[in-house]
């Protein structure tokens, strides 16, 4: 174990990876010269060459489309998008060509693809560049997507989705990359996709959140813990698969549940996790299910009205106190 | 007389490239049949007039060598080796067929003869082809792709990106522009500003030429000697095929857009009797040769129809199948 | 009053917008000499010119980005996307550029913009020609979102968008084209966007239902009948604005709820209409509400399994059924 | 000796050359001391050294013509006309700015000046300055739209679909590539096939040139001349402003894939005191007119600055406020 950021963590699974695998490769904008716009893949290109790191144009559609020729032909392309923003350019080689080229080729074909993409909101970038957009990638089968937390989750993670043969969307956070935690320095360690991880324990409410909202939840909890107040909290880690078995068993167990995620509201995360929840675990639901979520808003830019669109720690104690308040 | 055509190829090739012109006629024009009955259902687009373009090109590339196309891509897909039953099983939509009846006339893929796909969004399989070449190159395995595509597609995004990508990563793509003059009913003058296909690679330090795809020989020729090029250099190539589709953009399509004298100056110059005279004339083969491997093109298109009818349709369990590497229990609660 | 398809329905909205108003621009993949591959625009070019009605390269993206240009530029452009599949291709003039220049240039813009875009399965067009993409425009804030059920909402709701001051993402269903109905022919009949229509009135349960979902939901209830199973059916018609109000007094006074919607099922529209049930009618509910939706694939072509993706009028009774026979 | 400026353009307007790069220096450096002070968040993108490019282009336009841009775009909003107050308070985040604080510095945005946004996308003001021109066009305004965008932007697919539909549908646009070499760290030789932008109009019959952007006459002739070319011939056109930015892509760039002699090369080659030098030398003004412009651009900047910290911020109310057109009370449930 050592003390590592979030980004450390993603840079150490890279490089462990590729030095295991030759068949990993990696690409985006300024991922090589410059060793990423969020460094996460620094030393990269010094490791291992140009002709395994590569920076490309600005073209996105194309950044995924490539990493899906080459998965045909064999390699296992780990790409970067500078941020989740550009996906939107991306995504007919994304919904229309990696998610479904499985399936409708009747199974013939494997796709090994990570693409990895920062997003989400908080740094005063404005609405083009503040999305988390992970709903989108959720609604579409024929994708993984991985949102991890924290340092340990952000490595373990990503080396299992550059060994999975799924193509999976890696979404990590922008305000998470400095963030610091213990992470396992063995090369074998991986973290299953699709197990959900018990971050805390706790036996009044649930609280289901993922990628920095698990940390927010995490602050929350430790917070209501001061009024007497013991939160479970779930970390999704993917949100797909999805471990539904794992947060319902824990919403059996408190009976009680908020639902914390960054994207916009409506058709977000949180309305799956609500609607899961009603269908799996009604009878024992003490009280509805709160969501927490970004504002259905354009993200502003001005810091003043922008914290207002995000789920902050406040909002979480406030529904989790509202959530505990009412009965069925 | 000297052959022109027996200093090109031996005869045996030569007799190939025309049965294999026969066989694609013989199976589009069957398909237009069967989904004339109801057998074959969705879109459907037919290759009929354009057989020179996938014959003569495909007889140009390595066995090896990757092919990728757009919707309109049997041909390119038998003329690979295709087995024409599963070809016509997967039109039926039966468990029998090449994506075991998921994918329909628009998704045939086949690896084993480095057929990666048909698809269907417009210009989607320009970075598959950069992709693969990338692939091919990174392993050291001294194939190309080949990518056709037709006039309608260059103007979508992705032409520009994978064309700039290819020549500056120096990739192995040859890109086939068959130009047939329409994308479904808008004719090339009106989407491109440079209707001279070709001409747009300039901006991209990437060679090009344009060759008549009514023959099948020319193809054949201008393809070899680009997919030498492009191997021995490790750059992109694009060759426009100038041809023409004999029916509608699809099934549904009436195709009132084109004069009639217009198709019929074009059927006139049908590739497939056109080598047949020349074959003939320079005494490569008689003409019942030919009737011969017209006979057998019809068995063989005939056998493929029985083979779809009477193949089973799919389970109903297919439907969660082949999402998911590794299993189909992933989303168990999806069920 | 006349009877006429869902198709020439909308051409009548076309056609009486485009003579009310000359800033109406239509442009599109064939919709001028081709007249549509849907035929929708059939008559257009006659009678408006190529000055008002073109062809269009096949560059998605550009064809929504111009009419954003456009519409910064004074004209109202209701184009067309030949289907929604394609729309993916211009995600980012819709999702970055659309829906946020209005807010994040501070309100002083107006795009008055239409983006109609045929869609939808059961045509065994296989996986990358028969999606449901309504959750991904609903999921994001600053764009409306039209989904007619019938030729009379399909004439009404387009003449509404058309006039209406917001982008609209306008998404007809394939296989309504041909679907008749009584349509009025006066030149001022609109139909506003954001009030839900109850197309049958019923006591024992509702069906929320849009588009295609909505005459399926009709067929369910009319076989229900017989069965002495009276529902009541609310056709949403537009997903953004939603109208929440209409459908949770239904539930109210029914007591139970069926979600019916052909989108995937994870993050889709029934996620966020049965949130939105728990959240606001809990108390009324008799029994949990029930999701019918499309399943998680990419859809398959062969029509014998196709159908089993797509949700069918039996699939809508085994759920009203089934929502009868539970209780809280 | 005979003025070659003064050939040009009056006295007044010559000047008025000069003191809009001063603004424009003026200001970019004062948002950096504000950036580090905390007062600007967010990516912040500064123009310093590019100066002779918003400035000499936008003389060559006419005052309603269309212009949009990228993020890096404070001096092209500026030279318009745009109020440096209501600039600086929206880099602020303030109520009092531009965008009332909702856009940030990537997202300027003034309609009574005909500046149609900046763009924090790459390649995303191509299809809008597309179809702005179209409006133009449409509604016989005689407008033209001139579209900034760097050398990264030129691979986006965007690019070549914009290139495509303008020449297609003869719209009166100008494309202005503002070259500085780099797309953040990714050198224009590690992005683009072919580096000569100007070279990859080529495939679209759109006419091109170079121009070095270090020299504002130089931009603003070449432009002038294009604008007007543009308007006569209702057809697109693209000018290559060859140009540098003295600083990081953005305050977050140390810059380190540049070498310190290439950044002193080009500093050496600053805009504003080359032509301040050349304002005296063919005695258009004297040194202490210019040093009297440079106080005065220093005054409005400062001025702008206090504007900035004196106003309010935000009501929390704003956040649901200018979405919809007609109401923020669409979505009521949503609150
Ligand atoms: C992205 C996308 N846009 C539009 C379509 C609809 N469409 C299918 S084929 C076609 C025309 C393509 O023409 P071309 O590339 O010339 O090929 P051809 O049909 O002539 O072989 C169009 C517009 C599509 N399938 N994908
Ligand atoms: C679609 C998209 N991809 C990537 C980015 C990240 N990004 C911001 S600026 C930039 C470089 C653009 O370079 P250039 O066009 O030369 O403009 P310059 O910054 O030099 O003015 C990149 C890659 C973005 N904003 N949008
Ligand atoms: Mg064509
Ligand atoms: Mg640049």
């Amino acid at each position: 174990m050592a003390e590592m950021t979030y980004r450390d963590a993603l840079n150490m699974a890279l490089k462990e990876e590729m030095r295991r695998d030759p068949s990993v490769v990696v690409w985006g904008e300024d991922v090589a010269l410059y060793e990423g716009s969020f460094k996460v893949t620094r030393g990269l290109l010094a490791e291992f060459g140009e002709g395994r790191v590569k920076d490309t144009p600005i073209s996105e559609n194309t950044i995924v489309g490539v990493a899906v020729g080459s998965a045909l032909g064999g390699l296992r392309p780990a790409v970067e998008l500078m941020t989740v923003n550009f996906a939107l350019l991306a995504m007919d080689q994304i919904i229309n060509h990696m998610a479904k080229i499985r399936s409708m080729f009747g199974g013939q074909a494997t796709l090994p693809i990570v693409v990895r993409a920062p997003g989400g909101g908080g740094s005063q970038l404005g609405a083009q560049h503040s999305q988390s957009l992970e709903a989108f990638f959720m609604h579409c089968p024929g994708i993984y997507v991985a949102v991890p937390s924290t340092p340990s989750d952000a490595k373990g993670l990503l080396k299992s989705a550059i060994r999975d043969n799924n193509p999976v969307m890696f979404l990590e956070h922008e305000l998470l990359y400095n963030s610091k935690g213990e992470v396992p320095e063995d090369e074998d360690f991986t973290v299953p996709l699709g197990k959900a991880h018990i971050m805390r324990e706790g036996k009044d409410v649930t609280i289901i959140a993922y990628s920095r909202m698990s940390i927010l939840a995490l602050a929350a909890a430790a917070e209501l813990e001061k009024e007497g107040i013991s939160c479970e909290v779930v970390d999704l880690r993917t949100l797909t698969p999805l471990d539904t078995a794992t947060f319902t068993a824990s919403v059996k167990k408190t009976g009680r549940a908020v639902v914390v995620s960054e994207c916009w509201r409506t058709c977000g995360v949180g309305a799956e996790i609500t609607s899961l929840l009603y269908e799996n675990c009604f009878d024992s639901l003490l009280a509805p299910v709160q969501r927490v979520s970004g504002l259905d808003v354009p993200m502003p830019y001005s810091r003043k009205i922008e914290k207002l669109c995000i789920p902050q720690v406040e909002d979480a104690v406030k529904a989790v106190k509202e959530v505990l308040s009412q009965k069925y | 007389m000297e052959s022109r055509l027996r200093a090109a190829l031996p005869d045996y090739d030569l007799m190939k490239l025309y049965e294999q012109m026969v066989l694609c006629r013989e199976f589009e024009e069957s398909c237009a049949e069967q989904y004339t009955k109801g057998h074959i259902t969705g879109f459907l687009h037919l290759y009929s007039g354009q057989e020179a373009v996938a014959v003569g090109a495909t007889a140009g590339l390595h066995k090896d060598d990757y092919v990728v196309s757009a919707y309109r891509e049997h041909p390119q897909a038998l003329v690979r080796g295709a087995d024409p039953k599963r070809v016509m099983a997967e039109l039926f939509g039966k468990s029998t067929g090449m994506c075991k009846g998921k994918g329909g006339s628009m998704h045939l893929f086949d690896p084993d003869i480095a057929f990666m796909g048909g698809y269907a969004i417009v210009g989607g399989q320009f970075p598959i082809a950069v992709g693969l070449a990338f692939a091919s190159k990174y392993r050291g395995e001294g194939r190309i792709a080949a990518c056709f595509f037709g006039d309608g597609a260059v103007n979508q995004g992705n032409f520009h990106e994978g064309l700039n990508w290819a020549r500056l990563w120096e990739l192995p793509v040859l890109f086939l522009c068959e130009n047939n003059f329409y994308g479904i009913g808008t004719g090339v003058h009106r989407a491109s500003a440079l209707p001279d296909i070709h001409r747009r690679t300039c901006g991209y330090d990437v060679p090009s030429e344009k060759v008549d795809g009514m023959d099948v020989m020319a193809v054949y020729l201008a393809v070899k000697r680009a997919a030498e090029w492009v191997r021995e250099h490790s750059r992109p190539y694009l060759i426009e095929v100038i041809t023409y589709r004999f029916r509608g953009h699809s099934m549904a399509d009436p195709g009132k857009y084109r004069s009639a004298a217009e198709v019929e100056l074009w059927k006139a110059r049908d590739p497939i009797p056109a080598f047949g005279k020349r074959l003939v004339e320079e005494g490569v083969v008689s003409r019942d040769d030919l009737d011969c491997l017209q006979a057998k093109a019809r068995t063989v298109v005939k056998e493929a129809v029985i083979f779809a009818e009477e193949s089973p349709w799919p389970d109903d369990g297919e439907v969660w199948k082949d999402i998911y590497a590794g299993g189909e229990e992933v989303c168990p609660w999806q069920k």
